[in-house]
């Protein structure tokens, strides 16, 4: 391998300061200038003892996913960490603390579940935080601290970051934490390094751009910013919530408005309420609040009022599993509600794309007058990527609305679709709109000619926003042409698809990949020619049934193969690529 | 000279009407509510009190829900919102952090508001969001032909109640006052200039202001809230009432069998867009607080 | 009669914020409230005396028949006469007989019922003004004269009447059958009008002839002389080769219907052979055929130029002449009279009609059909064509007009100083009450004229009424048939009354039937909330949204401009046009915005 | 179904991992531990100074293909310090506080490099050889040519010497008692060998003892001896004999001398404990006394035998090889240690 690829899990318990110690990793690896993906693991408690692993990929040359294997592994529970010392590959590390306080019965150690190829650190996180800073609490960061030692990371690095991230808190804080740092770094310094991990220098960008990090959720707060968000109303949920706690942060210093509603149905109907009355309003939920959004977004689509949901999936149905990522909302997020309900669904398949979806939604709901869906997962909502900050705001402001003629005709039957539309505050564009169906000027009609033009209306006036300048539809990679495989995908486990299919061509499998950023209307040309060129198309996906399998196989009546998997965990790149070879063997077989 | 029998001269009146203006708030198309209805009286009494207030139309937003009361913006000449059914205070809410400028006035029924609604009003109330909600309780669910309602009595037969109501109906006034709306008054569908005075005031008040107008459904409650019984049972408030006054509001409140008519409450405190303009000031102030990204 | 349901004012704390009135009353004389009285009640309108016949119809149905007598008095002094003999104008008017509301009000009945019914106690109130000292000379004590002497006399002038014939009565006394107005009723209400001091002298004439007191005396010793002579001629039956038909008069057998009468009613017994035949079409040509039948004529033919439905009579009179075996015989024009070598009437000449355009007055014209010529042979002919006026008794000249009738000005007087003319001398040959009408209009004009101003003026006084007074199950009531006298006895005696009057119970029955068009429904757009339940109950379309009306050049409403778009409605409003008074709306109205006031004329003192 | 037995190994050496194998073979059933605290898996130590000539990843010196444990079902418990043995609750205690329970325990933990006293308080300034870290932070200390101080010798010992040498460093030997360990040679033989030494092109230093080593600049180490001289070297490897390790069994509650007491069915005074390799004494009849067995060849016996007999096999060890230490034709020596 040319550059540096490497994975760093880091796994303990709600309260260890995992999470803490993988974001400093991850944003000292991003300040150093590596391309990072990272991805957090929250528990659904509190507190207490729920797992948490903070993943962090750390390359040179640009990553698309996760890997499924990790180099490194950290534990700082090991309760947790065991089962998740298998995700570390042969001759990875495992580094642990070796004088746990607490006696634990056979096996209860880490050190017990180390696979013979994978080398141990035992390191006595406790005792060294305790010398260095007078207690245990900043084992976390001796560990990191032993970590960046044993990989020979630069320790200035990490001290800004460390400063960084306490900076609202005493210096003696940034201090405590250095020094546990130092402490850390030095034990690791007379580790002797058995495993065969390698950190290469950082590449730094010809154009000198820094990158920053952010996770699929602080890029959707930032494209909602840039695109000039006026209101958010939301109701916590994971993996949304953090959504709203950065907007609660940014909007007042920008002039927006954050408000924390009842449940996620005023947070909804708020958010339609103020698109209603111009605003670039938005809300942002996961599955079991998109299912109580449902009907106002029906109400949103009928009254053709814009508004950005942002919707993160986690494991359903019901409460699921809130801290597992999913993809199983594309059938709610595409078809929930009741009626011939088109809206706009974009699932953008890494952070970057997070931004852009999100900025954009506000265009696309204003320009069609529509409920605009981005829809996440929780692997891409918390997973963290490096991204470089573009130099320009790439959104446009929001259009001036008003009246066209005397007689303001808010539903205008266009050739487009798309009607004139006011605001409330606008002379001469004073109108009603309703939930009911009604006719061009907004009165309810039920009248059969009326209600199939209206529906009709609804529909034509998406079909634009596939060619949607500026905003990545759907678009293939890999070889072009015919191919064998052919793999879809939508969402966040495209990177574990790109990685799969590149490693596949590595093997010499003939295959292409193409992701569908925009779920509805579904970009149907550009899949027909995708699906002619492949003789088999592979669509793995987060849930059970297979729901953009379905969609797909379904508006093109070509069939699949389905690669669903629900685990709750992100897709694995090994199980895809197993499947590419499989097929590969099949098709080969079959032109025998 | 009887002034009051003096007659009404048509075109006299209508030249009055005209130049008066408050027609211009009402839309074009008819309202569809049953003839005798008394949401009829709100709808005169809430263009009344726009002209009173000298609002014109386009700075008015009227949200309503779902229900005979939620029709209520077609017909009126302001910017209108049909919503869902109990969903009227969120979107209103919505549409005033949009735009403070705008006068914002939700509308809906007795189940629109406290049955699938219910759990809107508490937080709109305590927000002290600057709109008015104006609830027209009749008691019953008009628009699905007749079912019983929180409000309705005990011992009321409906579609649903066919054998008596059995359900302790709440009392809305005094949920409000325990919500600290801000401003609670209650006005009645048979008393129309009162109503638009109360409308009127509730408008004007700067907060949430919460208008409870008794109302009857002339076609499926020919036996309770009609207007012969109401027009019985309402009264004034008593005088020297103090309407700031919490525990006299309350006590007021439970006089359900003679529902008194008039401003039961009102107090002056921050709206949502002051603790949100606060809200800003305090972030501008501030360091940024790590977290979320 | 106490089993009428009772309205009451049911809905309480109506004081606190409703449309509290308190009784009292309004006069206006704004032109809109004169025209709406106008407008709304056609049966008053039409009456030439502007009879408030609203009112007392709802004293019938109070069972106050003397109220309602009284009330009929202040337009009409012969209630009793006309409730027998009108030609009911206002019951052709009659909204209940507007299409699709049903067939018009007994109107006439009620009001002999009035007359009939009324306590035999009961008491005539009359208002007297201070005496004026003008001294008044009427010509004619018809029911013109009658009238007028008065409301003249009333008004503090002092009255005499010169009456040619012995007994006052004009037309009354002397034209019409007793089996359609008995003397006594009549004899009655005469002395009922007069005996407030107007002095009667009868047998007396005003002419140029010996023992004739001439015109120009009165005119000195009068302040003020009222000509209310009539027609006292009979029109000419214009014959073939003889336009002037002077060989009528040579006939044995044939006579002027009105002459007929005239002579009968003064003592002269009259006689008719078995087949007789009547020119005419109006009351006096029924009166003739039904008394040729009570003479003896067994075969009487009325013959007229169009056709029955076209005729001036009342529909009643028709059918009772029919039922009377009077046969009515139409689209003819007598042309010539045949006799035999004695000079006997053996037939007369008709030529057959065509039924030609609309006239004026209402009729259908008559087109001769060249050559159509037949024969109806006869016994005696009644000619009763019309009447005209004669001024051969006048010494001083007063100007006719082009139908050779008195010519009057706005007060009515001619075109000498100090005489005035009313009734039939101005008007030609119409009915009673057109006579009583006019006689009462020129009776005030010549008030003014004598006192300089007016004195009395006609005002719409208006007043509140609480509730509705009507249920709408009084739509549906059929009217009330009047009762009359078995046919076998009719023919036995002259003086039979034919028709015997209402009772009690028909009488009620009946005035439920009027809508009491002097109600106002009128909703207050200030109170109104549009919630248009007084709309969803009307049985008519009668309840309007509004946003205009047109104004007629008399100060009256024309149509009302309804909108069905809610901002231009700006009232909803009653089309008191449409309106039968039924008080749905007012029952329904949430917010009881809907008054009921009853407007009606009165003459007040200005 | 009746519960499996639980076989603990201690140590991972040749003794640990052939007894484990053994075990596995005569007990498909039985559950396996093997605890070490090396950092990695099998590999043969006496492979270590290949090191010396460029094999620097230690997955070219593994002795077995790791993924035997998995396909054996051993589970091989690396990195962890055994700290206590209660051979009554058959628990063993380890380093990191979890608490092992076994059915029958087999400890090869071997031994230790022993260091005189006088040098313990320079262990820090010399380089060790005992594992793979030590090795390669050996090797690492070196520059390409360095010299190399080897303290005492011994059969280990020399073998590096040798390796070191051919590598292309200098190496001086300051020979001592232990020089042959665990030969016992007599005081002509070992002149003999001695001489045999020095050909081969170490640098002997004789009749001298250390006293002090010093760090220093470059070169980083120096040596000195307790007649005043001193020696400059880029580093200094002790080489001493190995002592038994046994500190983690003093609670044990089992009979030892220096290393674990055994009958020649190398079971323990403690009926669930077994002991094999460098780490236990066997009782010698011919002696009448414990001895130790050192060699590769004998700890792989010794291994084998015990698993078999804590699978119920009785036999005893009898087939010792004796040690041979001698000069060989070519003036080169030859031992029974180095053989393998």
């Amino acid at each position: 391998m040319n550059g540096t690829d490497v994975q760093f899990a880091i796994c303990g318990s709600a309260g260890d300061g995992t999470i803490a110690a993988g974001d400093i990793l991850k944003r000292t690896m991003a300040l150093m200038g590596y391309k990072v993906i990272a991805f957090d693991i929250y528990p659904a408690e509190i507190r207490g003892f729920g797992k948490c692993i903070s993943r962090v990929r750390v390359t040179t040359e640009q990553a698309y996913s996760l890997k499924h294997q990790s180099d490194v592994l950290m534990s700082l529970n090991d309760a947790h960490a065991i089962p998740h010392v298998g995700e570390v590959r042969d001759f990875g590390a495992v580094i642990y603390d070796n004088a746990p306080i607490a006696r634990l019965p056979e096996g209860g150690h880490v050190s017990a579940h180390i696979r013979p190829m994978q080398l141990p650190y035992g390191v006595s996180f406790r005792s060294i935080s305790d010398r260095a800073t007078g207690n245990a609490r900043g084992r976390n960061i001796v560990a990191l601290g032993y970590l960046a030692g044993l990989y020979g990371m630069p320790a200035e690095a990490f001290h800004q970051t460390i400063a960084n991230k306490f900076a609202t808190k005493p210096q003696a804080v940034t201090d405590a934490n250095v020094r546990a740092f130092e402490a850390g770094y030095e034990a690791a310094i007379g580790t002797f390094k058995l495993d065969d991990v390698v950190m290469g220098s950082p590449l730094h960008r010809a154009d000198g751009a820094r990158a920053v990090m952010m996770t699929g959720n602080g890029a959707v707060v930032r494209g909602l910013m840039d695109a000039g968000i006026d209101c958010y109303f939301g109701y916590p949920i994971t993996p949304a919530t953090t959504i709203m706690e950065r907007l609660a942060v940014e909007m007042p210093r920008r002039g927006g408005r954050m408000l924390q509603t009842e449940d996620e149905i005023s947070a909804i109907a708020a958010t339609i309420g103020a698109g209603y009355a111009g605003a670039r309003s938005a809300t942002a939920t996961s599955g079991p609040g998109l299912a109580l959004m449902a009907e106002m977004l029906g109400l949103g689509v009928m009254a053709e009022v814009p508004s950005v949901v942002i919707v993160s999936q986690r494991g359903g149905p019901s409460t699921g599993m809130p801290t597992k990522t999913e993809q199983s909302d594309l059938n709610m997020a595409v078809f929930g509600g009741a009626g011939d309900a088109r809206r706009i669904v974009l699932a953008p398949t890494n952070v970057e794309g997070c931004y852009r979806c999100a900025g954009l939604a506000f265009e696309l709901a204003e320009k069609f007058q529509t409920p605009v869906i981005v829809l996440l997962d929780l692997y891409l909502s918390n997973r963290y990527e490096t991204v470089i900050p573009p130099k320009e705001n790439p959104f446009e402001p929001k259009q001036a609305t008003g009246p066209q003629g005397p007689v303001f005709r808010r539903f205008e039957l266009t050739e487009s679709g798309v009607s004139p539309r006011a605001v409330p505050g606008q002379a001469g564009g004073v109108h009603t709109i309703t939930g009911l169906e009604h006719n061009e000027l907004g009165r309810p009609s039920d009248q059969p000619d009326n209600h199939v033009a209206m529906s009709a209306k609804r529909y034509r006036k998406l079909e634009p926003a596939t060619r949607y300048p500026g905003l990545t539809t759907i678009k293939r990679f890999g070889a072009a042409g015919k191919v064998d495989i052919g793999i879809l995908g939508w969402g966040s486990t495209f990177g574990e698809i790109l990685e799969a299919m590149f490693e596949a061509e590595n093997e010499g499998i003939s295959c292409s990949a193409m992701k569908v950023v925009m779920l509805s209307p579904l970009p149907v040309d550009e899949l027909e020619a995708f699906f002619a060129d492949c003789r088999v198309v592979l669509v793995p996906e987060l849930n059970h049934e297979g729901q953009l399998a379905t969609l797909v196989s379904g508006t093109l009546g070509r069939p699949v193969v389905r690669l669903p998997r629900a685990t709750g965990a992100p897709m694995r790149v090994d199980e895809i690529l197993a499947e590419v070879r499989r097929l590969a063997a099949e098709t080969a077989a079959a032109a025998e | 000279m009887n002034e009051l029998l003096k007659p009404v001269y048509l075109e006299e009146k209508l030249e009055e009407i005209r130049a008066d203006g408050h027609q211009d708030y009402r839309s074009r198309s008819l309202p569809t509510w049953c003839p005798g209805c008394g949401y009829f009286s709100m709808a005169e009494g809430f263009t009344l009190a726009l002209k009173k207030l000298g609002r014109s139309a386009e700075e008015v937003v009227v949200v309503s829900g779902i229900g005979c009361a939620s029709r209520f913006p077609f017909f009126v000449n302001t910017y209108g919102f049909h919503t869902l059914h109990g969903r009227t205070l969120p979107v209103a809410t919505g549409v005033k952090q949009a735009n403070d400028a705008l006068t914002v006035v939700a509308v809906g029924g007795d189940g629109d508001a406290f049955a699938i609604g219910g759990g809107h009003i508490p937080h709109a109330a305590r927000r002290n969001v600057d709109i008015t909600y104006l609830v027209f309780d009749n008691g019953i669910y008009g628009l699905t032909k007749g079912q019983t309602s929180p409000t309705s009595v005990l011992g009321f037969r409906t579609s649903t109640s066919p054998y008596e109501n059995g359900d302790e109906p709440l009392n809305p006034l005094m949920m409000l006052l325990a919500y600290r709306a801000s401003w609670v008054g209650q006005a009645y569908a048979g008393h129309p200039h009162h109503l638009a005075d109360m409308i009127a005031e509730a408008i004007a008040h700067r907060g949430f202001s919460y208008l409870h107008i008794l109302s009857p459904c002339v076609t499926f409650d020919k036996t309770t809230r009609t207007y012969r019984n109401l027009n019985m049972q309402v009264r004034d408030l008593p005088s020297g009432y103090d309407r700031t006054d919490l525990a006299a509001a309350m006590g007021e409140a439970m006089k359900v069998d003679h529902p008194a008519l008039g401003v039961f409450y009102e107090e002056s405190r921050p709206t949502l867009a002051d603790v949100m303009d606060e809200t800003a000031r305090k972030a501008g102030l501030s360091p940024v607080p790590a977290g979320g990204e | 009669m106490n089993d009428r349901p009772k309205r009451t004012s049911a809905e309480p704390s109506r004081a606190t914020r409703g449309n509290g009135r308190s009784a009292d009353t309004y006069y206006s004389s704004d032109p809109r409230d004169i025209g709406w009285v106008r407008q709304n009640i056609p049966c008053q309108t039409a009456c030439p005396a502007a009879t408030n016949i609203p009112a007392y119809i709802w004293s019938i149905m109070e069972g106050d028949y003397g109220t309602s007598y009284e009330i009929n008095r202040e337009a009409n002094v012969l209630p009793g006469v006309l409730g027998r003999i009108c030609s009911r104008p206002c019951e052709t008017k009659c909204r209940h007989g507007w299409p699709g509301n049903g067939d018009a009000v007994s109107i006439c009945n009620l009001k002999r019922s009035a007359a009939d019914l009324k306590h035999a106690g009961h008491r005539i109130t009359e208002s007297l003004y201070t005496p004026s000292g003008k001294r008044i000379a009427i010509v004619g004590a018809g029911p013109a004269g009658v009238a007028a002497a008065h409301d003249l006399s009333l008004l503090g002038h002092d009255v005499t009447i010169f009456e040619r014939e012995a007994e006052a009565g004009g037309m009354l006394r002397y034209g019409i059958p007793e089996f359609r107005l008995p003397r006594d009723i009549l004899k009655v209400e005469l002395h009922n009008a007069l005996r407030l001091g107007v002095e009667l002298k009868t047998g007396v004439s005003i002419g140029n002839g010996p023992g004739e007191i001439p015109l120009s005396d009165l005119k000195r010793d009068f302040d003020a002389v009222l000509l209310t002579t009539g027609c006292a001629a009979a029109i000419d039956l214009p014959l073939k080769d003889d336009p002037a038909g002077h060989k009528i008069h040579s006939i044995g057998n044939v006579e002027y219907g009105f002459e007929f009468l005239l002579d009968m009613h003064r003592g002269t017994p009259k006689h008719v052979g078995k087949r007789v035949a009547v020119v005419g079409a109006g009351f006096t040509a029924l009166d003739c055929a039904r008394v040729a039948r009570r003479l003896g004529g067994e075969e009487v033919t009325v013959h007229i130029r169009t056709g029955e439905e076209y005729i001036p009579v009342t529909k009643e009179e028709i059918f009772e002449a029919k039922r009377e075996d009077v046969r009515m015989l139409g689209l003819r024009t007598p042309v010539d009279i045949r006799t035999d070598e004695d000079g006997h009437l053996t037939s007369v000449q008709f030529v057959q009609n065509r039924l030609g355009g609309w006239r004026d007055n209402g009729r259908r014209k008559a087109i001769a059909i060249d050559g159509s010529e037949f024969d109806i042979e006869c016994d005696t002919l009644l000619i009763a064509i019309g009447q005209k006026t004669v001024h051969d008794f006048l010494d001083v000249e007063v100007k006719l007009d082009r139908w050779d009738n008195a010519a009057v000005d706005g007060h009515g007087m001619t075109s000498v100083e100090g005489v005035f003319a009313a009734g039939d001398y101005v008007r030609g040959a119409s009915t009673v009450i057109e006579a009583i009408g006019h006689a009462r209009e020129v009776a005030l004009g010549i008030d003014t004229w004598l006192m300089g101003r007016e004195r009395r003026k006609r005002m719409v006084r208006i007043t509140p009424v609480d509730a509705p007074l009507r249920e709408r199950s009084f739509d549906f009531i059929t009217p009330q048939h009047m009762p009359t006298e078995e046919l076998g006895q009719r023919c036995k005696a002259l003086d039979r009354e034919v028709e015997l009057g209402y009772d009690d119970r028909l009488a009620h029955e009946e005035s439920k039937r009027c809508y009491l068009c002097n109600l106002a429904y009128q909703i207050d757009p200030d109170n109104c909330i549009f919630c248009r339940a007084c709309i969803d109950v009307a049985p008519k379309n009668c309840i309007k949204m509004v946003e205009g009306v047109g104004i007629n050049a008399d100060g009256t409403y024309g149509s009302l401009q309804e909108t069905g778009e809610w901002n231009r409605v700006g009232a909803i409003w009653i089309d008191n046009n449409e309106c039968i008074r039924c008080g749905a709306c007012f029952d329904v109205c949430p917010t009881r915005c809907i008054s009921i006031s009853r407007k009606e004329f009165v003459t007040r003192d200005v | 179904m009746t519960e499996s037995l639980h076989y603990v190994v201690i140590g991972s050496g040749s003794a640990g991992h052939g007894a484990a194998t053994t075990i596995r073979a005569r007990d498909p059933g039985a559950r396996i531990t093997m605890i070490t605290m090396s950092r990695l898996p099998f590999y043969n130590r006496y492979d270590l100074p290949k090191m010396f000539k460029g094999v620097t990843d230690w997955r070219d010196l593994l002795a077995e293909d790791p993924k035997i444990y998995d396909e054996l079902g051993i589970t091989l418990r690396r990195n962890s310090r055994v700290v206590d043995i209660d051979g009554r609750a058959r628990t063993i205690a380890l380093a990191h506080n979890e608490v092992i329970a076994y059915d029958k325990l087999l400890v090869c933990t071997g031994g230790g490099p022993n260091v005189p006293a006088i040098l313990e308080d320079y262990r820090p300034l010399m380089h060790g050889f005992g594992t793979f870290e030590q090795a390669s932070a050996t090797v690492a200390a070196l520059p390409p040519g360095g010299q190399v101080v080897i303290l005492g010798g011994d059969m280990i010992g020399l073998d590096i010497a040798f390796n070191l040498l051919e590598a292309g460093y200098r190496v001086s030997l300051a020979v001592g008692e232990q020089t042959f360990w665990p030969h016992r040679v007599e005081p002509d033989e070992r002149a003999v060998l001695l001489k045999s030494l020095a050909k081969t092109g170490l640098d002997l230093i004789e009749d001298r003892s250390v006293v002090a080593i010093e760090a220093a600049d470059r070169p980083a180490r120096r040596v000195h001896f307790d007649d005043g001289s001193m020696v400059e070297t880029d580093i200094v490897m002790p080489f001493f004999g190995i002592l038994p390790i046994v500190d983690f069994m003093l609670g044990a509650g089992i009979d030892m001398e220096r290393g674990v007491l055994v009958d020649p069915a190398l079971k323990s005074s403690n009926d669930a404990i077994w002991a094999a390799g460098d780490v236990c004494q066997i009782w010698s009849d011919v002696d009448r006394d414990y001895r130790f067995y050192h060699g590769w060849k004998n700890v792989r016996v010794m291994g084998e035998l015990a698993a078999r007999n804590m699978t119920g096999a009785e036999e005893t060890f009898d087939t010792a090889d004796e040690s041979v230490i001698e000069v060989d034709g070519n003036g080169c020596i030859r031992s029974t240690f180095w053989e393998h």
